[in-house]
């Protein structure tokens, strides 16, 4: 066992920190910090880190991919989440990025690759419908050859970010007559300034517009935008499900909340004295900082498997544990913040500190790890199946 | 030994729950937050027109004159529906604190104006990055104010304010504001449950001293915020069991893999410790809430902010299991502003957090001498034997 | 609403605490407080108290009944509770009483009723079987008539005290060809000096043998032991679900526990000073605390709802939390023990104090609470099914 | 960056979990408990055989010169079959307390004896009703022992004694003792694992100071009190992974209602949560051993009793929750002494109490000046940077 990294990878890390820290303006993550980064901090972000190379290290080498072990690929997700830099846009660099290289042809490698690396297209994900959550393979948009094109029907939600959107990756039902519902899927890349589409923003309760719902009406899709084969969209859209698991348990962002949450008790009043002295805060904090090393730790175990080309089981728990863990901060944060996390949306800024304005909409913002992207439901169904045989 | 609501306070729960209900059909809340005023103006009149401003104000006082149990039972009536009128603490929490503190001429004075509905006076304690219960930063010197409130609920529609300040010899007081007095700079915005809420900055702002300065303000200011606490529980209970209710509609008609949500043991199994929970905190709401009463009866055993503490605390983290499992067992639906049940998880969210929020609340229970001695929920029954 | 007990109602209860400390010997309620009661205290203690009229109040008046208000039953089930007296078997008093007093022939009322009340037949519970626990109604042992007799066949298991039983009241399958198999079972009075029977203790882990198992072969039963009509035993057996309700959260036996452990954590030493000074369990002693005021004021409640005739959807709860409250405070306990937990059966007294010495032992036994007499995943259905109409 | 066994250590697993697992059939904890021995002979003597006893010792005292991965490893073994073999508390422990305080002679004399198995030390420190973090009231007079010590494990086997024990001067020393000297009275009980225990009282026993009067004794004791701590986390890893596998089998092979338990999501659903508990617990686990690896290797910055108290705390958490909840999926069969996962609950509740347990450990990691010390699980990229 060992518990440094070796000077190879110290050296890989400082590089890493030298652009993240040296390149990505301060204020962009300082409000990525805050959750309050908006669409240009991200394209700004996403472009700085292409242009050292660093925005999609785990594409094919030919197509901007850098070939790390999995020790570095570690590395930089944990290094982006502690130095709270936007990561770059997972819809292209984890998802439709990494299927066009595995799946789409040539001209369509050529078309988009470049150009979703450097974040000149912003792809949003057309998976999820009103009917279609957990039941993702239930979905109902059809797209039904005609001629040259497809043609789209129905409905898309829970795109996040969807009101930056250039194009669209969609999951959509091409042969009704499957005998399976998984079967007669296809993966469709879709332009969204085609005519005959609506967009419409989801607000959340938390005060935030970055959900959206899309509504399509005879939408045509040339059928060169089809990627693979017909029928096989629900094999693509599996592959990403084990694609990415470095930093799916973000412990570099538990790690860097609990920092900057363990900074400010030492200043934040309470009746008896400073937070940090509060018993129950403290026993709050011992919780978080032992499962965020516990977190780190199987984080490890999962990095070393993958060192030896295994899948590690223990994998499919991060998401669960770590969203919780995060959830659990978020809401240290808000008691912290106390009734200051009570008045935002202002015109004018205000006295409170504004980490603690934004401390309870963002705890609620944050219920929201437990049910995007898998629910912790989900979760559970496949640990208990592919990991205990239950 | 009874902790029923009585006919007549039935009856009230039932007329606040119906008034209420026709201006909150769904959607209610973000319709009513989002509007200039920031409630519902036809149910404010109405409550207004059935006397619920007066409610706990004395019939001296042209108010109703009726206890605790009429308090908890209007404001669970107002919870159901995730009202958002300020009728605590725009009316009951003023009128509480006057009565507690007001001279004489204040009392008849400020009072039959509050019973009579219409006017609201919003409590200015909050200040930013400050403990709830430490002394105010706001100075009061002479007659002026000086310093940061916030925040400040429903500060935008009050015709007075209730500021707590320190004079100049330390003293800390509660001191009467005009809303249009000079030297008030206000911050609107809302709070995380969408309710207007400010930042009120008063300079060189006059104002009166509510009661003299030989006043126990420590301890009238203390006895208020527990009646306050004990109030909102009712709400937290109101908003618990109709977010439970929506959930539980929810699992009976979502579907997903092709059958109803309810097939599933694990959510069903969720829902049920989620029913256990609201309603082992309605019997605690419901048991301070006779506390509170028996202390108005001149019960001399009491502890009146003890139990507001223990309800609070136990209430508060009822409230914020139940706000995190509703949204949770609804998924990202629960997530929407458009959704009902979000809103009720945010109000239970915010409601953790008033009147000095449940960790402060916590710290007070914990260091309690009273803390060790057995529990008796009966005033005259508290003697546990032991063998 | 009214926070105290009318002066009848404490009359009422002095009265009873005139029997119960006045009447019960005190090292018997020691003994029970500590879990170490023996088959003579509760013979005792039940004997002192019908002797006062106390052992059986909520049977029917010409059969010892006291036809007491549902104030006054809850009053004497916390007073049990909060003076560890043992409280009257329950198998005769709870059970098998008001069975023979509701269902069962005039012969069998003389025979039975005034001997199960006086505890001179010690009543045991043949219910449960290997196969049938959760799912009592799919229990197997069969009594097939054959002429004045029954032939029981099969196995119980799960018997509390089932080691001093004089007789059992038998659940058994009397017509396998029903459709239902709820139907076509029986409740049977069996002498268990009859032959056939083979009675083996189960040792439970914490070290006690309270439970046992019966095995039964061609053991000839009486018909006129039969209780009620033949193939209506489920009827008889559900009569007694909705039956028992006060006490059941055993709300005086949490504030006697609490009573006991706060008075030992002023003595109990930390590294730090006293235990009722240490932060980690004033905080589990403030949870404790205000789950039993909310038990309590809970049963209030149900009280009340009896008091005006009608049933409490709350009652089904408060098995459940009632359970996980007073498995709370043995686990505090334990704590508070620490180590002087982890000596136990020895042959001489040893120096570390008595209620320190049998925590961790009690700890594992009151892991029972919430396994027997119905799960606690039994009762979160019942709760989603009868209230939520999940 | 790794917390992988390597492959000897892959391999020194696989030996022990046969050689223990042979011994260990169902039922094989309650049968070693309950003999003469209080744990299995031949098990005993394979791992004797095995050079197991003198692992931890260095190669110059006749043992393997082993470090704490391979402890981890053998103890997770043993914990797999919930194995009574006292190699921890009567052979490990005790070499780590000699070689942090004997002197030169002593440890030249007792390490060597004890790697070479078939002897056990056993370490008396707990008294009743005493905190384990405060001095000890037994007194030693001269070279004499007075008082009592309670619980020590396996007491009724011991050859020997390690006993604390205040000094006239009251510095606090660690006594040699022979089993057999005179003044000793033993009373002979259980634990409630059922492992062997005895309360041991000296009345003016004779004993000799381990190592000299200016020793640090209590830093000695702390290091190795810290590694046994750690160490019992790789018992309770095994025993809490075997405890999930036989109640994993158990829903999928009982039936109530005619279909498998499995077919009840809820119990499916606390299943898979029990397995994210059980799987958090052993990175913790891995990573304090690895820990205490980098502090044996002389690395600086190594907290070795933190993270001894944080890898304690957090598996002793999920040991409880395990304990709980295996046995609530079994049902009552879950309570009994014949079955396994009973005695693997059991085992792991008394793991919690063990070393000064798990709340006074919890204290002093709350009481840490480190603790709010952001958590980084490498030693050297601890520097969060915050933005």
């Amino acid at each position: 066992m060992d518990l440094e990294l070796s000077q190879e990878d110290l050296a890989f890390r400082d590089e890493l920190r030298e652009v993240f820290l040296g390149a990505i303006p301060e204020e962009i993550r300082k409000r990525s910090a805050l959750g309050q980064i908006t669409r240009d901090d991200i394209v700004t972000s996403q472009r700085i880190l292409n242009e050292h190379g660093l925005a999609v290290p785990h594409w094919p080498v030919e197509w901007g991919g850098r070939d790390w072990t999995p020790t570095q690929s570690h590395i930089y997700a944990s290094e982006l989440q502690r130095n709270a830099v936007p990561q770059p846009l997972a819809f292209n660099a984890s998802m439709v990025g990494p299927i066009i290289a595995e799946f789409g042809s040539e001209e369509q490698k050529k078309k988009f690759l470049p150009a979703t690396a450097n974040l000149d297209i912003w792809w949003s994900q057309g998976f999820s419908e009103p009917e279609a959550g957990s039941d993702l393979a239930g979905l109902r948009t059809t797209a039904k050859r005609d001629g040259d094109h497809y043609v789209l029907n129905g409905q898309k939600t829970w795109t996040t970010l969807g009101q930056y959107g250039d194009w669209m990756f969609v999951l959509a039902r091409t042969n009704p007559d499957a005998p399976r519902k998984q079967q007669g899927l296809s993966f469709l890349l879709l332009d969204l300034n085609t005519p005959g589409i609506e967009r419409r923003p989801i607000k959340l309760v938390d005060g935030s517009a970055e959900v959206n719902e899309f509504f399509f009406d005879n939408v045509l899709i040339p059928a060169e935008n089809l990627v693979g084969e017909e029928n096989k969209g629900w094999t693509y859209a599996k592959f990403l499900l084990g694609n990415e698991r470095n930093g799916i348990a973000q412990v570099g962002t538990g790690q860097r909340i609990f920092a900057d949450l363990a900074a400010a008790a030492a200043d934040l009043p309470t009746e008896d004295g400073p937070l940090a002295d509060d018993h129950e805060f403290r026993a709050a904090m011992h919780t978080a900082k032992t499962t965020l090393l516990a977190l780190e730790a199987t984080q490890m175990r999962v990095t070393a498997a993958s060192e030896n080309g295994q899948p590690s089981p223990v994998s499919s728990l991060l998401k669960m544990e770590g969203t919780q863990a995060l959830q659990a901060l978020t809401k240290l944060r808000m008691r912290a913040a106390g009734s200051d996390g009570m008045l935002l949306d202002t015109e004018s800024p205000v006295q409170a500190d504004e980490a603690a304005v934004v401390a309870a909409a963002q705890y609620l913002n944050q219920r929201k790890l437990s049910i995007f992207g898998g629910s912790n439901e989900i979760q559970r169904g496949v640990i208990a199946k592919t990991i205990l045989g239950l | 030994m009874n902790l029923e609501f009585n006919e007549d306070q039935k009856l009230l729960f039932e007329t606040v729950d119906t008034a209420v209900g026709r201006g909150y059909p769904a959607g209610g809340r973000a319709a009513a937050t989002s509007s200039e005023l920031g409630w519902n103006d036809q149910v404010w009149s109405t409550l207004g027109e059935l006397g619920l401003a007066g409610l706990p104000i004395s019939a001296d006082h042209d108010g109703a004159g009726a206890g605790p149990v009429e308090v908890y039972a209007t404001l669970e009536a107002m919870g159901k529906h995730a009202a958002a009128e300020p009728l605590l603490d725009g009316v009951f929490l003023p009128s509480w604190i006057i009565a507690e503190l007001g001279t004489d001429d204040q009392v008849k004075e400020l009072l039959p104006v509050l019973a009579g509905g219409g006017t609201t006076i919003a409590v200015a304690h909050s200040e930013p990055g400050r403990p709830w219960g430490v002394a105010p930063t706001v100075s009061a010197a002479g007659s002026a104010l000086t310093g940061v409130k916030s925040p400040v609920r429903n500060a935008d529609q009050a015709d007075k304010f209730l500021v707590t300040a320190v004079d100049e010899n330390g003293r800390t007081g509660v001191y009467l504001v005009e809303a249009t007095a000079e030297g008030i700079t206000r911050v609107d915005g809302r709070a995380a449950d969408w309710g207007h809420t400010s930042q009120v900055e008063f300079a060189g702002t006059p104002a009166v001293l509510l009661g003299t300065a030989d006043s126990d303000v420590a301890a009238g200011l203390r006895r208020a915020f527990s009646r306050a606490r004990v109030a909102v529980t009712g709400e937290a209970i109101g908003l618990m069991e109709t977010g439970l209710a929506m959930t539980v509609e929810y699992l009976k008609t979502r579907k997903q893999f092709g059958v109803p949500l309810a097939a599933f043991q694990a959510l069903v199994h969720r829902a049920a410790d989620l029913y256990a929970k609201v309603e082992l905190a309605r019997s605690l709401a419901l048991w301070a809430t006779a506390t509170v009463e028996a202390y108005d009866n001149g019960a001399s055993t009491v502890d009146l902010d003890g139990a507001a503490d223990d309800a609070f605390v136990f209430v508060c983290d009822a409230a914020t299991a139940t706000a995190e499992e509703i949204v949770q067992l609804h998924g990202g639906i629960g997530m929407t502003y458009e959704s009902e049940v979000a809103h009720h998880a945010a109000r239970l969210i915010a409601i953790t957090e008033s009147y000095g929020g449940v960790s402060a609340a916590r710290r007070r229970a914990l260091a309690s001498d009273a803390l060790l001695t057995p529990p008796s929920a009966l005033l005259n029954n508290a003697d546990a034997v032991t063998a």
